[in-house]
């Protein structure tokens, strides 16, 4: 079923009866090509790009919980490609470009919102690495402006220029990036997928992989065993956990990272700003609610909830930056589990298991990500060779001194 | 008067509030409302009058007005539902100017003299809101049409469609001027938090209280008591109030609890940490001077007891969302409470015996109520009011307020029964929320059709009365005494359940009713985002049926009530499609905080300026009245450069500060470089481990740069230690890591090397140091040092350091280390002398034309010099990269040494140091832009490298800079350009030596 | 004698005094600090020194003791800060470290610190909003570490429920200053 | 979250910095014939269990121990805490 406006009109007419299910209900087939494990953004999109991109439609994508349950359902539904490093920053112009055409791609709305990222800074040397960031993402083929404070203070007048501990001194401008309704784009691939034949099967956990001679076979799952002659993983937060089940280690700690709304407000705040000088980044959905958030709590955790102090910490930041939030209210907050990695960039990769391919390590950039993390996955899944956009994503890339360090941080994956 | 107007006031009044000043025609008599003392205030503009003691939404309902709020969507006319912080509909922006607060709930905001509040979301008014047109399209805005739709033209969304969505949501609106009031934040103790001060908290606060127990009793409303404060029953042979009185009495008596009204308890988190919300100056005009308006509590508790009671639940049928209709504890909490009737006609319908109190109440003061729908067919009769069993509410109407239901009664037959207000009971939800916050998740019991507290609790935690479906008020005291014994007994302390009054102990008598099937029309779940039943069946013909796909699909629950009063009504109707039973549909997750927080409060002091510490330097005086210009350097504030009069620019400042220097002397505050003491027989092999570099063989008297790894082959700081003795070294760190380095230290000593004899701490603000530069340097300084100290390059030479006295015979520390590049000391006196040192060096440099210099000239200095900082130290660069490889010793442990062998880290393309001089010398070189070869094209593939820091270089007279070039260490005199498209640039730069200054280093050892 | 004038933490020639009702919150300058750590193995013969040439019997974790002219908290491990009048001990880390000598490292701390002494009748009442302390069920002789308003500060008992010291870092002592003025404020 | 510090007792989480994985104390022999395999195993790969985790805390607002706190990563329950320092010694770390 094609959605158009002329099809919503023509259901209000007729009593909405034509609706048809966005993804069928359907048992899992003995054997598949490709088993997907996560029905999360982007073990959908993989799903929909082996469909669309490859043809290869045998596919099942077994989903613990509820499809979109994982990370994409529980985001602050930014969109970006201001990367700094060689290795992240083709990838995320990449999944940016194919934000731009997602929705008319896979007939269904997700809000695409290019609304602008503005990243404050607050020091000479923060703006000097604003300047590297944005020639880098020009050089990429995504857009950067360098605006000075006065640039800053036009776009954004009750930002805090007058009484700040740390005086805005600029910020650097990506005008492509923006929002996405989160919970759409799970729905979307979902529905696109579906439609292209993939099985999603929902409440169906896997609790071990069968292995023989060092070939991966399938998976056994709450509803028994699913054979695939590849297994993808894809189950951010979770990865440590799953990949244990293949005898497998991880360069990943999981941790909690808080998010927040507020009650919903008559638009106050046009795009995205995040605060150089805390930890703070905001935007407005367009239901009026400040959606923000800031830090990870910073300790391993597989709880989906985070603690006060951080709770204060954000929240502190978001005064700093904004004094006229005071009187707004914090309506709901929630934590999501981050497959942190040991440099904050993620993973696209075969592993040394023959048939058992692993995607994760996102950190919490994964939303961004989905539809390139789909796309290059799916590319990896196919051909066996990684996209090339995603050839630095490797497993072993620590071992030879590789690494994606955007923050400097090095092999502290709480410091990401 | 239009009709609409007249609709808007209970039962066809048509009289203007505004004339009518002072008409509380729904003012009953009674109540825990103080008439005697009027209160004025406006809502929309319009002037009122009400009594201390009642929130706008009683005070509103005493003067005929029920229409308060639109909803979110289809901004359909609402009035009240509830009487308590869980209102969907009476949502006004109260204030104005920077203290305008949007979404406030009219049946919590208490009434102020004063107090103006207006109707939100609506244009141009209430009554008249062009935006209800939606209401009339509201077959198209079904559940998600809008991720069906808006997808052509491509740009059409965010240029045309977004834009109307977005002006059209959202609720109220903020001011966007600074907030003025100022907000708290707290941290107590308890044994016992209890979390709620109806009957049940109320009798385990006495309980606890009476022995000896530290309590926290903690209620949101600004009255104790609970529902005992809004039913008419008693206990014992006294009123509810007059039991409250007496144990507010005794409560307060008792030293060891602290009652705390107006106090939510928001989130409960790990290890028994509550976070409260106080709010303590909401329900007056504006706090006073210096004086909070809410504190944000962090209470930390051994044990808690939740109380905090249920929440009645509406039951779904056509048009059900009118002004008039509500909740039935809630029309008796106005009648009883605020001795205010929404109506003088009204109607109840119901699925339970509770459903009749409110008839019952209301008849008791006079309030004519024209039936009892009840939807059991078996119904308990209700004295004096005609009682239909068996029926149904099946539509309403009146437009801006209700003037009558239609009921199909039991007989088949239909019958519309005039009334201006629909009191509607559909049962009780307890308010398990906090019991959710970590790992809980609550059980259905089917005897009072509710989910109650269950699963894993919040450790330490316990539920009492309602909150734990104990509606009862007999029921709510004895679990509530009870549950403090159990808690105070895990804490080892005896307590005896204490003694208490009758009350009442009705059974709940209830026949689950979720929706009325009948009609075509929508029937309300969510009343402020406008999902319906409807709404509910679309998402499930979608196949959005798990529980949390059905939020997210509809909205429902996603409201300002987080589904307090929707939630079990779409999970109902969601049960009833699938065909199981409701707890088998689930429960969404219910997350702090429990009622909505803000930001101002959760942000407490911590805001403006002192948003964090700010640290200042030990010359920060002087430099103040010197008229420095400041900057942030981590939460120190540094001089940036001293301006003279007459300079405009501060190039002409920094210029003159540079020249001078390398001409005669110049004086830097460098006390924010860290300092830490490193002590013990094994000193000098902990720091061979610290650094890179090797420091056993370092000479008393002497000291070395030296260069720290992580333990991945990065470096992340440098810096000088200096021998003070065989063991005794001061090592200092970049003014950015000195807490690092410190926390590191403490982790190679305790964790890597235990039994390593050596002591750490840090001393960074104990000494005030500043460097003394430049060709004079030695001179200057001979006048502050007392003479019995040699300072000839000969007893003193470049990297030597001792103790000496300055002035006469004040302890300080000489350091012989140039971070300029010119000869240069760093001087280190007790920070309280750090001012008169700066004063006295100043003057002593007089003759020498001597100036004091900031973080720029520094800057510049280090440039010119070569010197790796911040910029280069940037976390991803290796001591191959900044040119020292060499320095990484091969023959001990140090940290990072193995790791930096890696291959990828040592290739041969690697990024190395390197100098950069613009072609042409007027060009200038900026930081942050990229390098490309002469030729080629200019892409990312093929970038060379980066410029890491520039400056303009007075000495040399053009910009300069310090670059990561690849292979940089074999380019020497190749022409690259310097890209920096982000500001359309591009400069021909030459790969020079780092060192623009003195490559030799013949200066800093003259 | 020398010739430089010393300034107190918050910039002032003397320490500044603000006055509350039930509250007093004094600027005091007027302390010489020193730290000690024992040498690894040689804790007991440190503290022995301590006690027999300074006359000071180094106190427990988290508390502080006293003896002669001499005070000293506990700051972790093997660890204590010593302190005594500035104006008659100045040198005091020279003359601690003459007594402890190889068994301890003793470092200057004087003025990496600044000290308030908060007391009154509200004292309680403000810290419950500075610092998450349990200071109501604390007894003289208490010696915390805290953080208030984000810094790291030393919070001693001198008096329970009246008199408190307040030891945080010198350079941020205007931030400290604030907090406990804005506080009082806030409170009283 | 409160741990409870084995000298002073039950302090706020807030006043420690998190670290991870304890098994950091084990740093790898830096002359070992597999330094490097080592060295990568010891800085990259960490248990990440959900459940029972060791795990490194420093009292940075506090008396500047390093801590061992065992946690479980699921319910955030504290099961244990030691001082690192004994920890350290007890898995045969010495200068």
């Amino acid at each position: 079923m094609r959605y158009s406006g002329l099809k919503v009109i023509k259901e209000a007419l007729t009593g909405h009866n034509g609706w048809r299910p966005s993804w069928r209900n359907p048992e899992p087939k003995p054997q598949y090509d490709v088993v997907i494990i996560g029905g999360g953004g982007h073990g959908l999109a993989t799903a929909y790009y082996l469909a669309k991109n490859h043809g290869i439609t045998n596919i099942a994508v077994v989903e613990k919980g509820w499809i979109g349950g994982g990370n994409v359902g529980r985001n602050t539904t930014i969109v970006r490609s201001n990367y700094l490093l060689d290795g992240n920053g083709p990838f995320y112009e990449f999944s940016l470009k194919l934000w731009e055409g997602l929705e008319q791609d896979f007939n269904y709305n997700a809000m695409v919102s290019q609304r602008g990222i503005l990243n404050l800074v607050h020091s000479d040397a923060q703006r000097d690495g604003a300047r590297r960031r944005g020639n880098a993402m020009i050089l990429n083929g995504s857009d950067a402006e360098l605006l000075d404070a006065k640039g800053v203070r036009a776009m954004y007048p009750f930002l805090n220029f007058d009484s700040a501990r740390f005086p805005i001194k600029g910020g650097l401008l990506h005008r492509r990036g923006g929002t996405v309704r989160h919970d759409a784009v799970a729905w979307g691939y979902a529905r696109g997928a579906d439609m292209r034949g993939v099985d999603i099967i929902q409440n169906c956990e896997v609790t071990g992989f069968r292995i023989e001679n060092g070939k991966c076979l399938g998976v056994e799952t709450s509803k028994g065993f699913i054979g695939a002659s590849k297994v993808a993983s894809c189950v951010a937060g979770s990865s440590s956990r799953v990949m244990g089940l293949a005898g497998m280690r991880l360069p990943i700690e999981s941790h909690v990272l808080q998010a927040f709304v507020t009650e919903g407000l008559k638009p106050v705040l046009d795009g995205v700003i995040t605060f150089g000088a805390g930890h703070f980044y905001c935007s407005q959905s367009d239901k009026g609610g400040l959606v923000f958030g800031g830090d990870i709590d910073g300790y391993n955790s597989y709880a989906q909830r985070g603690n006060l102090p951080v709770v204060e910490d954000v929240v502190e930041g978001g005064m700093a930056l904004i004094p006229a939030l005071g009187r707004v209210r914090v309506l709901r907050s929630w934590g999501g589990i981050m497959d942190m990695s040991m440099d904050g960039s993620p993973f696209i990769d075969k592993t040394h298991i023959d048939g058992l391919y692993f995607n994760g390590g996102w950190c919490y950039g994964g939303f961004k990500a989905t539809p390139a993390s789909g796309w290059c996955y799916a590319h990896l899944l196919a051909t066996g060779q990684p996209h090339d956009v995603a050839t630095a994503f490797r497993l072993d890339r620590f071992r030879h001194g590789r690494m994606i360090d955007e923050k400097g941080q090095g092999a502290q994956p709480n410091l990401h | 008067m239009n009709a609409g107007h007249a609709d808007f006031r209970a039962d066809g009044s048509t009289a203007n509030a505004g004339a009518k000043r002072g008409a509380q025609v729904n003012r009953l008599s009674g109540g825990l409302v103080n008439s005697a003392k009027v209160m004025n205030f406006t809502f929309d503009g319009k002037a009122f009058q009400g009594y201390e003691g009642d929130t706008l939404a009683s005070a509103l309902l005493a003067n005929g007005v029920r229409l308060m709020g639109r909803s979110f969507k289809y901004h359909r006319p609402r009035g009240p539902l509830t009487a308590g912080s869980e209102e969907p509909n009476a949502l006004v922006e109260l204030r104005s100017g920077g203290r305008q607060e949007p979404n406030t709930r009219a049946t919590v905001a208490e009434l102020y003299e004063g107090m103006e509040a207006n109707s939100q979301n609506r244009w141009p008014s209430l009554e008249r809101d062009f935006m209800s047109i939606n209401d009339r399209f509201s077959n198209f805005l079904t559940a998600g049409f809008y991720y069906k739709t808006f997808m052509w033209p491509a740009a059409f969304w965010e240029k045309v469609y977004e834009p109307i969505i977005r002006k059209a949501a959202g609720l109220g609106r903020l001011s966007m001027e600074d907030d003025p009031d100022a907000y708290d934040k707290g941290f107590l103790h308890c044994d016992l938090l209890i979390i709620g001060a109806g009957p049940a908290g109320l009798a385990a606060a006495l309980t606890a209280g009476r022995v000896g127990a530290q309590v926290i009793l903690a209620e949101e409303d600004f009255l104790l008591g609970g529902r005992l404060n809004a039913e008419s029953f008693g206990l014992g042979d006294i009123s509810g109030a007059a039991w409250i009185a007496q144990v507010c009495d005794e409560l307060a008596a008792l030293p060891n609890v602290r009652v705390m009204p107006r106090t939510t308890v928001v989130g409960a988190y790990d290890h028994g940490v509550y976070s409260a919300v106080e709010r303590v100056a909401d329900h007056v005009l504006a706090p006073e001077v210096g004086k909070p308006r809410q504190i944000l509590w962090r209470i930390y508790s051994k044990r808690a007891l939740l109380s905090a009671g249920a929440t009645e639940r509406p039951i779904a049928f056509e048009n059900n969302d009118r002004p008039g209709i509500m909740l039935a504890g809630a029309m008796r909490a106005y009648v009883n409470r605020w001795a205010v009737t929404p109506a003088q006609t009204v109607a109840v319908f119901t699925n339970n015996d509770d459903g009749h109190r409110t008839a019952a109440d209301l008849i008791a003061k006079g309030v004519k109520v024209t039936a009892v729908v009840d939807t059991r067919a078996d119904a308990p009769k209700v004295e004096g009011v005609e009682l239909f069993a068996g029926a149904q509410v099946i539509d309403t109407k009146g437009r801006l307020g209700l003037t009558s239901v239609r009921l199909r009664l039991a007989s088949g037959i239909t019958r519309d029964i005039p009334c201006g207000a629909l009191a509607v009971s559909g049962g009780w939800n307890p308010n398990v929320h906090l019991t959710c916050h970590q790992r809980g998740r609550p059980a259905w019991r089917e005897d009072i059709a509710a989910f109650v507290p269950a699963g894993e609790l919040p450790p330490g935690m316990s539920v009492i009365g309602a909150a734990n479906g104990d509606f009862s008020t007999a029921a709510a005291l004895r679990t509530g005494a009870k549950g403090a014994v159990a808690a105070l007994s895990d804490l080892g302390i005896a307590a005896t359940v204490a003694e208490l009054p009758q009350a009442e102990d009705a059974p709940v008598n209830l026949q689950a009713f979720w929706y009325v099937k009948e009609g075509k029309g929508r029937a309300w779940l969510d009343l402020q985002n406008d999902v319906t039943v409807k709404d509910v069946k679309l998402a499930h013909q979608e196949n959005f049926r798990s529980v949390e796909h059905l939020k997210r699909y509809t909205t429902l629950g996603m409201a300002t009530d987080q589904g307090k009063t929707s939630n079990m009504g779409g999970l109902a109707v969601m049960a009833e499609l699938v065909g199981k039973q409701i707890p088998e549909v689930g429960t969404t997750m219910f997350r702090p905080p429990y009622t909505p927080v803000a930001m101002g409060t959760l942000a407490g002091r911590s805001v403006g300026e002192e948003f964090r510490p700010t640290r200042k330097t030990p010359s920060h005086k002087w430099a103040e009245e010197q008229g420095a210009t400041f900057v942030e350097v981590g939460m120190w504030l540094r001089t940036q450069w001293f301006p003279r009069k007459g300079e405009t620019h501060w190039r002409q400042s920094v210029d003159r500060e540079v020249l001078q220097i390398r001409k005669s002397v110049g004086i830097c505050d460098v006390t924010t470089l860290g300092k830490i003491d490193v002590q013990g027989p094994d000193a000098a092999e902990f720091l061979n481990h610290i650094y890179a570099n090797a420091f056993g063989k370092l000479a008393v008297g002497k000291v070395r740069y030296g260069l720290m790894l992580r333990e991945d082959g990065i470096a992340y700081d440098d810096g000088t230690a200096a021998r003070l003795a065989e063991d005794h070294f001061v090592v200092t760190t970049t003014t950015a890591n000195a807490v690092l380095v410190y926390r590191n230290m403490e982790f190679a000593r305790q964790c890597l090397w235990p039994d390593l004899d050596v002591q750490v701490i840090s001393t960074t603000e104990a000494w005030a140091q500043f460097a003394v530069a430049g060709p004079n340097a030695r001179k200057l300084l001979q006048k502050i040092v007392d003479p019995e100290f040699d300072l000839s390059n000969e007893a003193f030479p470049f990297m030597g350091c001792g103790e000496v006295t300055v002035c006469g015979g004040l302890r300080a520390r000489l350091f012989r280390i140039s971070f300029s590049g010119e000869l240069a000391f760093e001087i280190a006196v007790p920070t309280r002398y750090g001012d008169g040192l700066i004063r006295a060096l100043m003057q002593a440099g007089e003759e020498f034309d001597v100036v004091p210099y900031g973080t720029e000239a520094l800057g510049v200095m280090r440039i010119e010099k070569g010197h790796a900082a911040g910029n280069e130290l940037n976390g991803t660069t290796s001591a191959l990269n900044l040119g020292m490889a060499r320095m990484v010793s091969k023959k001990k442990d140090c940290i990072g040494n193995t790791s930096s062998a890696r291959a990828g880290m040592n290739q041969d393309d690697a990024l190395m140091l390197v100098g950069l001089k613009p072609v042409n010398s007027t060009d200038p070189v900026a930081a942050g832009s990229h390098l490309m070869n002469a030729i080629g094209v200019v892409s990312a593939e093929a970038d060379q490298g980066y410029i890491t820091s520039a400056a303009y270089s007075p000495v040399l007279g053009c910009s300069i800079g310090l670059g990561l070039l690849k292979n940089g260490g074999n380019r020497k005199g190749e022409i690259l350009r310097a890209v920096n498209p982000l500001e359309g640039r591009e400069v021909e730069v030459e790969v020079v030596s780092a060192h623009f200054v003195d490559p030799e280093g013949e200066r800093l050892r003259a | 004698m020398h010739s430089l004038k010393a300034i107190t933490p918050l910039g002032g020639t003397c320490p500044q005094i603000d006055h509350f009702d039930g509250l007093l919150i004094s600027e005091n300058s007027d302390r010489a600090l020193a730290s000690i750590a024992a040498r690894q193995g040689r804790e007991a013969e440190c503290s022995a020194a301590v006690q027999s040439i300074l006359g000071l019997k180094l106190p427990q974790p988290a508390k502080w003791s006293i003896g002669g002219a001499y005070m000293a908290w506990w700051m972790g491990p093997d660890l204590w800060m010593v302190d005594a009048d500035h104006t008659d001990h100045e040198l005091l880390a020279v003359n601690v470290k003459r007594a402890v000598g190889s068994v301890g490292s003793v470092a200057e701390q004087t003025d990496g610190w600044c000290r308030f002494d908060v007391s009154g009748a509200r004292v309680l009442d403000v810290f419950e909003r500075l610092c998450n302390l349990n200071l109501r069920a604390g007894e003289a002789g208490d010696a915390h570490r805290a953080s208030i308003e984000h810094l790291g500060c030393f919070v001693l008992c001198l008096e329970a429920g009246a008199k408190y010291a307040v030891i945080g870092p010198r350079s941020s002592a205007g931030a400290l200053h604030h907090a406990l003025l804005t506080t009082a404020q806030s409170v009283i | 979250m409160i741990i409870n510090h084995p000298i002073l007792g039950p302090r706020d989480a807030q006043e420690f910095t998190y670290l991870g994985d304890a098994a950091l104390i084990d740093r790898p022999d830096w002359q070992a014939d597999n330094a490097a395999e080592a060295f990568h195993d010891y800085l990259y790969l960490r248990d990440n269990p959900a459940g029972e985790h060791r795990e490194l805390w420093f009292h940075e607002q506090g008396d500047r121990s390093w801590l061992v706190v065992t946690r479980n990563t699921v319910t955030h329950d504290i099961l244990n805490v030691e001082l690192a320092r004994d920890v350290a010694r007890a898995r045969g770390r010495r200068k």
